[in-house]
């Protein structure tokens, strides 16, 4: 069982490798001089007055959800969409039902206004 | 061009209309016009030019300041005035002193001269009376001193060059 | 006007270039002893390796800031996007406008007095390993603008690496510029006039 | 913010008094800013320093903006930051030597720059200038105008997003400049123009090299053409946005393709025709609306008759003398130096001293690329200008930027600081 799974774990194992490697290597290779303005804000080369704790407008989190929720349905189609031969005509029919309820969620949101940016 | 005859002419008018101090002279110089008036009447004269003047010059096309240091009433704005039918410029010249150097403003005439009355007070010190928000444009907020008055020093450093090598002894360190 | 000349805090961390150098001919002539000694040996071949890959890396992909002043920016602009030079030669290509991903402050313009704690705040907040490089004579000398607005050269408040003469340099001096800040980084510089040929006892000196 | 009766396109803000937040309900908005009373409750004004380091400012221009969530409620533009004096420079130079520095300003249109500087001088000399000099101003001008319009194409587009156009552009505009090194020896810069006519005469061939350019540079244009103008993105972006009525320009001292793109034609080389501008043929470029649009297609077209322009000049360009024959103003020409006595003495007189101008004030004004140029010229006898005030484009555009911006998106306003073409070498002199 363990045979199926090594490539995947190796690939795993790679990814963690050279994403710790290159993170943890900058911090150690990398000259330190710390000085106060390094840590506040950018802002254009302007000090910041911009309040920490400011609340954005309700419709930048709109969008963010909706993307989300449209991204989540491409991610399931992937795996589906690379066997889908192997599946046979049951998944066929089964993503075809997944995409059109989506896809009236979709129609929802746009008849509702919610896509222009207000 | 006005030719000077024209100017007389606007002069005349400007006279009758505001009384005969205000305007000090005209100068007709290599086809420019030039109408000089006293400083308090500037903001009449130069609205009435725009608006309701028989020929009326209707664009600024700029509002800048100089500074004639040696003679007498120092600092002076001149107003650019522009006739686009007639395709016809006017410039109205108004002199002071420095320590009354003071004139009331016309944004609310021709709203595009706030930038030049900022950028005038920010080089010359001429307070713009009425200006929506008279700060500094060009230098510094907190910058002391008015750059382009003839008794500003032009700053930067000096440059050193073997024959003024003896005021700065061991520049070489 | 008195002319007040101190050196900078330089780069600070580790001795700086000329140090380096001085102690490179002590240890040829076999001047350089006891701890000294220790300590040149240790710095140099624990880290040779190391130091030489870390610096080739940062050396050919050192990314400006996209910061763009006054007339050199139009050549500057022209040097990146241009037709006949392009910096992705040397990995500068990609000019970043913030100054946390940027490694490379092209100063290209005239620095005003207005202007010259944004630069040194921008300079502030870039991350190290950075390096400046002053272009055109306004940046480097405030050029012809001897006067009251300009800071007299952007060295008064920033550790310059590289000075492009010119006004406005063209494409090529600018890209020449880059390649011996290049050398820089990777620890040789290209010596100056004075080193190459030997020629020291002829600087001017007042009578 | 479609008011429409449609029960599910009521507006998305009203929807949201529906869904009980009572959490915002009790947050006041920000108090103490004119504007918060319009705001609803939960809203929260922002402001921030679109600053002088900004990609999209095209130089240090500082924009400080109020912003409700993406639109820009309040604009104020912050200048300064590149002011270099030089019109305190000016004054401590000879009539001279005060060319490079007029020509620094603005530093996309140099030669605009030095051009109506001269001008200035000359009218106050009372010079009259050989019309070849006259036409090779012209040329000179007017391809100053191309590489000054194909520059903001490059870096206004690069602002939208679209990384190619900058590619094309500054490859034309590296032919521009290589007429302008061909004629001048600088790309940039060049002093070319003196008090008199030009510095020296064109190289031979240069004529030919212009026209090479000028042959196959209009079918350049309709390239980037069709790159843009059926770029559904481009178009959105620009159509119906930043749009400023005619009075509203006028009354902020707008000029140039800013005013033309609002429908009026007022252009200083059809309406005070200086240097034989009056016998080229050539058609000013207008708009209708007023929107971003109409200043693009207004730039673009404008190209197009620089080139008319230019081509009808070269043709015709007369022969004769490239500098005004008055020693007392222009170098006496090297050989005469060997043989005239007098030619000597001017010589001296000139190089040591400079020339002196008659007592006097004078206002002059050209087109430039980015609308009226104006000089103002004090002299004093002395051999030094008493004062050089320019008047630049914009300096005074910037003022409509305001306008332009209040009330539309971030995007949008982007796209107008990119439309305004705001040179702020010149805006800060």
């Amino acid at each position: 069982m363990l045979q199926s799974y090594l490539p995947a774990l190796v690939f795993l194992f790679l990814g963690v490798l050279f994403g710790g490697l290159f993170a943890v290597a900058n911090g150690l290779l990398g000259p330190r001089r710390p000085n106060p303005v390094k840590y506040q804000p950018y802002e254009s080369g302007i000090p910041s007055n911009v309040p920490q704790n400011f609340r954005f407008g309700i419709s930048f989190y709109l969008i963010a959800m909706l993307f989300i929720l449209f991204d989540i349905e491409v991610v399931f189609l992937y795996p589906v969409a690379v066997q889908l031969k192997a599946f046979g005509t049951f998944a066929l029919v089964e993503t075809i039902v997944f995409i059109t309820l989506l896809f009236v969620a979709f129609i929802y949101v746009w008849r509702r206004g919610a896509l222009e940016w207000k | 061009m006005p030719d000077a005859t024209g100017l007389e002419l606007v002069a005349a008018e400007v006279r009758d209309k505001f009384g005969d101090e205000t305007v000090v002279g005209t100068h007709y110089y290599r086809e420019a016009a030039t109408l000089e008036v006293k400083p308090e009447s500037a903001r009449d004269v130069v609205g009435y030019l725009m608006e309701d003047a028989k020929e009326p010059y209707d664009f600024l096309a700029s509002l800048h300041g100089c500074d004639y240091f040696p003679d007498e009433p120092r600092l002076s704005v001149h107003y650019q005035l522009l006739a686009r039918e007639r395709a016809d410029r006017l410039c109205v010249k108004v002199r002071m002193g420095v320590d009354e150097a003071e004139v009331p403003t016309i944004t609310d005439i021709f709203p595009g001269a706030s930038f030049d009355e900022r950028e005038t007070y920010d080089m010359f010190g001429i307070v713009f009376t009425g200006h929506p928000d008279l700060r500094r444009i060009l230098m510094p907020e907190d910058y002391v001193g008015y750059p382009l008055r003839r008794d500003f020093p032009m700053g930067g450093e000096p440059v050193i060059f073997t024959f003024n090598e003896g005021q700065m002894p061991r520049w070489y360190e | 006007m008195e002319v007040i000349r101190q050196p900078l805090n330089g780069e600070g961390g580790g001795e700086d270039l000329r140090i380096r150098q001085v102690r490179a001919r002590q240890l040829l002539r076999g001047e350089l002893e006891g701890e000294d000694l220790e300590r040149y040996v240790e710095e140099r071949v624990l880290m040779t390796t190391l130091e030489q890959a870390q610096n080739w890396a940062r050396a050919n992909a050192v990314w400006p800031l996209g910061f763009g002043l006054a007339c050199c920016a139009i050549e500057m602009i022209t040097t990146l996007a241009g037709p006949r030079t392009d910096l992705s030669r040397f990995g500068a290509e990609v000019t970043r406008s913030s100054p946390r991903q940027a490694d490379m402050l092209i100063l290209s313009g005239r620095v005003s007095i207005k202007m010259a704690p944004i630069i040194r705040r921008l300079y502030d907040q870039m991350l190290e390993p950075k390096w400046v490089i002053s272009m055109g004579a306004c940046a480097s000398t405030a050029g012809m603008f001897n006067n009251y607005a300009l800071v007299q050269g952007a060295d008064k408040f920033l550790p310059v690496d590289v000075y492009v003469p010119g006004c406005p340099p063209r494409p090529e001096a600018l890209a020449y510029g880059v390649i011996k800040l290049q050398n820089k980084i990777k620890g040789q510089p290209d010596l100056g006039w004075r080193e190459r040929y030997q020629s020291y006892g002829t600087e001017e000196q007042s009578a | 913010m479609s008011e429409t009766t449609d029960p599910l396109k009521i507006p998305y803000r009203e929807r949201e008094r529906s869904i009980t937040m009572d959490r915002y309900e009790h947050e006041p908005p920000v108090a103490g800013d004119p504007l918060a009373d319009d705001l609803e409750s939960h809203e929260e004004l922002f402001t921030i320093n679109i600053g002088p380091h900004h990609p999209a400012t095209h130089g240090v221009l500082r924009l400080l903006t109020t912003l409700q969530g993406e639109y820009v409620q309040r604009l104020v533009p912050i200048i300064g930051y590149v002011h270099t004096g030089i019109e305190k420079s000016c004054e401590d130079q000879e009539y001279w030597k005060v060319i490079p520095f007029v020509e620094r300003m603005d530093y996309l249109a140099y030669y605009t720059n030095a051009a109506v500087y001269c001008r200035a001088v000359e009218q106050l000399l009372g010079l009259e200038i050989p019309p070849r000099a006259q036409a090779l101003r012209v040329i000179h001008l007017e391809l100053n105008r191309i590489s000054s319009h194909l520059f903001w194409l490059g870096t206004s587009i690069l602002d939208l997003g679209a990384m190619s156009m900058i590619f094309y552009a500054l490859r034309e505009r590296e032919r521009v400049n290589d007429l302008f090194e061909m004629s001048s020896g600088q790309r940039m810069h060049t002093r070319y123009f003196q008090v008199g006519g030009c510095i020296e005469d064109i190289p031979p061939g240069w004529d030919e090299q212009v026209h090479n350019f000028l042959d196959d540079f209009p079918s350049r244009i309709d390239q980037y053409e069709d790159i843009l103008d059926r770029n559904e993105i481009f178009l959105q972006r620009m159509k119906g946005t930043g749009i400023v009525s005619r009075e509203e320009l006028h009354k902020l001292s707008v000029t140039g393709p800013l005013l033309r793109c609002a429908g009026d034609p007022w252009d200083l080389r059809k309406a005070h025709p200086y240097w034989g501008y009056e016998q080229y043929e050539f058609g000013i470029p207008v708009g209708t609306v007023g929107d971003n649009y109409d200043r693009y297609m207004v730039r673009m077209a404008e190209m197009r008759e620089s080139v008319k322009i230019v081509r009808q000049a070269l043709e015709r360009l007369p022969d004769g003398p490239y500098i005004s024959d008055d020693r007392k103003v222009a170098l006496p020409p090297r050989h005469e130096l060997a043989t005239s006595m007098e030619a000597l003495i001017h010589h001296f007189k000139l190089v040591t001293e400079g020339f002196r101008v008659p007592p006097g004030e004078h206002y002059s004004s050209i087109e430039s690329p980015r609308g009226e140029l104006g000089c103002f010229v004090v002299a004093d006898g002395s051999a030094k200008p008493a004062r050089v005030h320019v008047r630049d484009p914009s300096f005074h555009n910037l003022q409509a930027l305001p306008a332009m911006c209040e009330g539309g998106l971030i995007a949008d306003m982007i796209a107008s600081v990119a439309m305004l073409d705001p040179i702020l070498g010149g805006v800060d002199r």
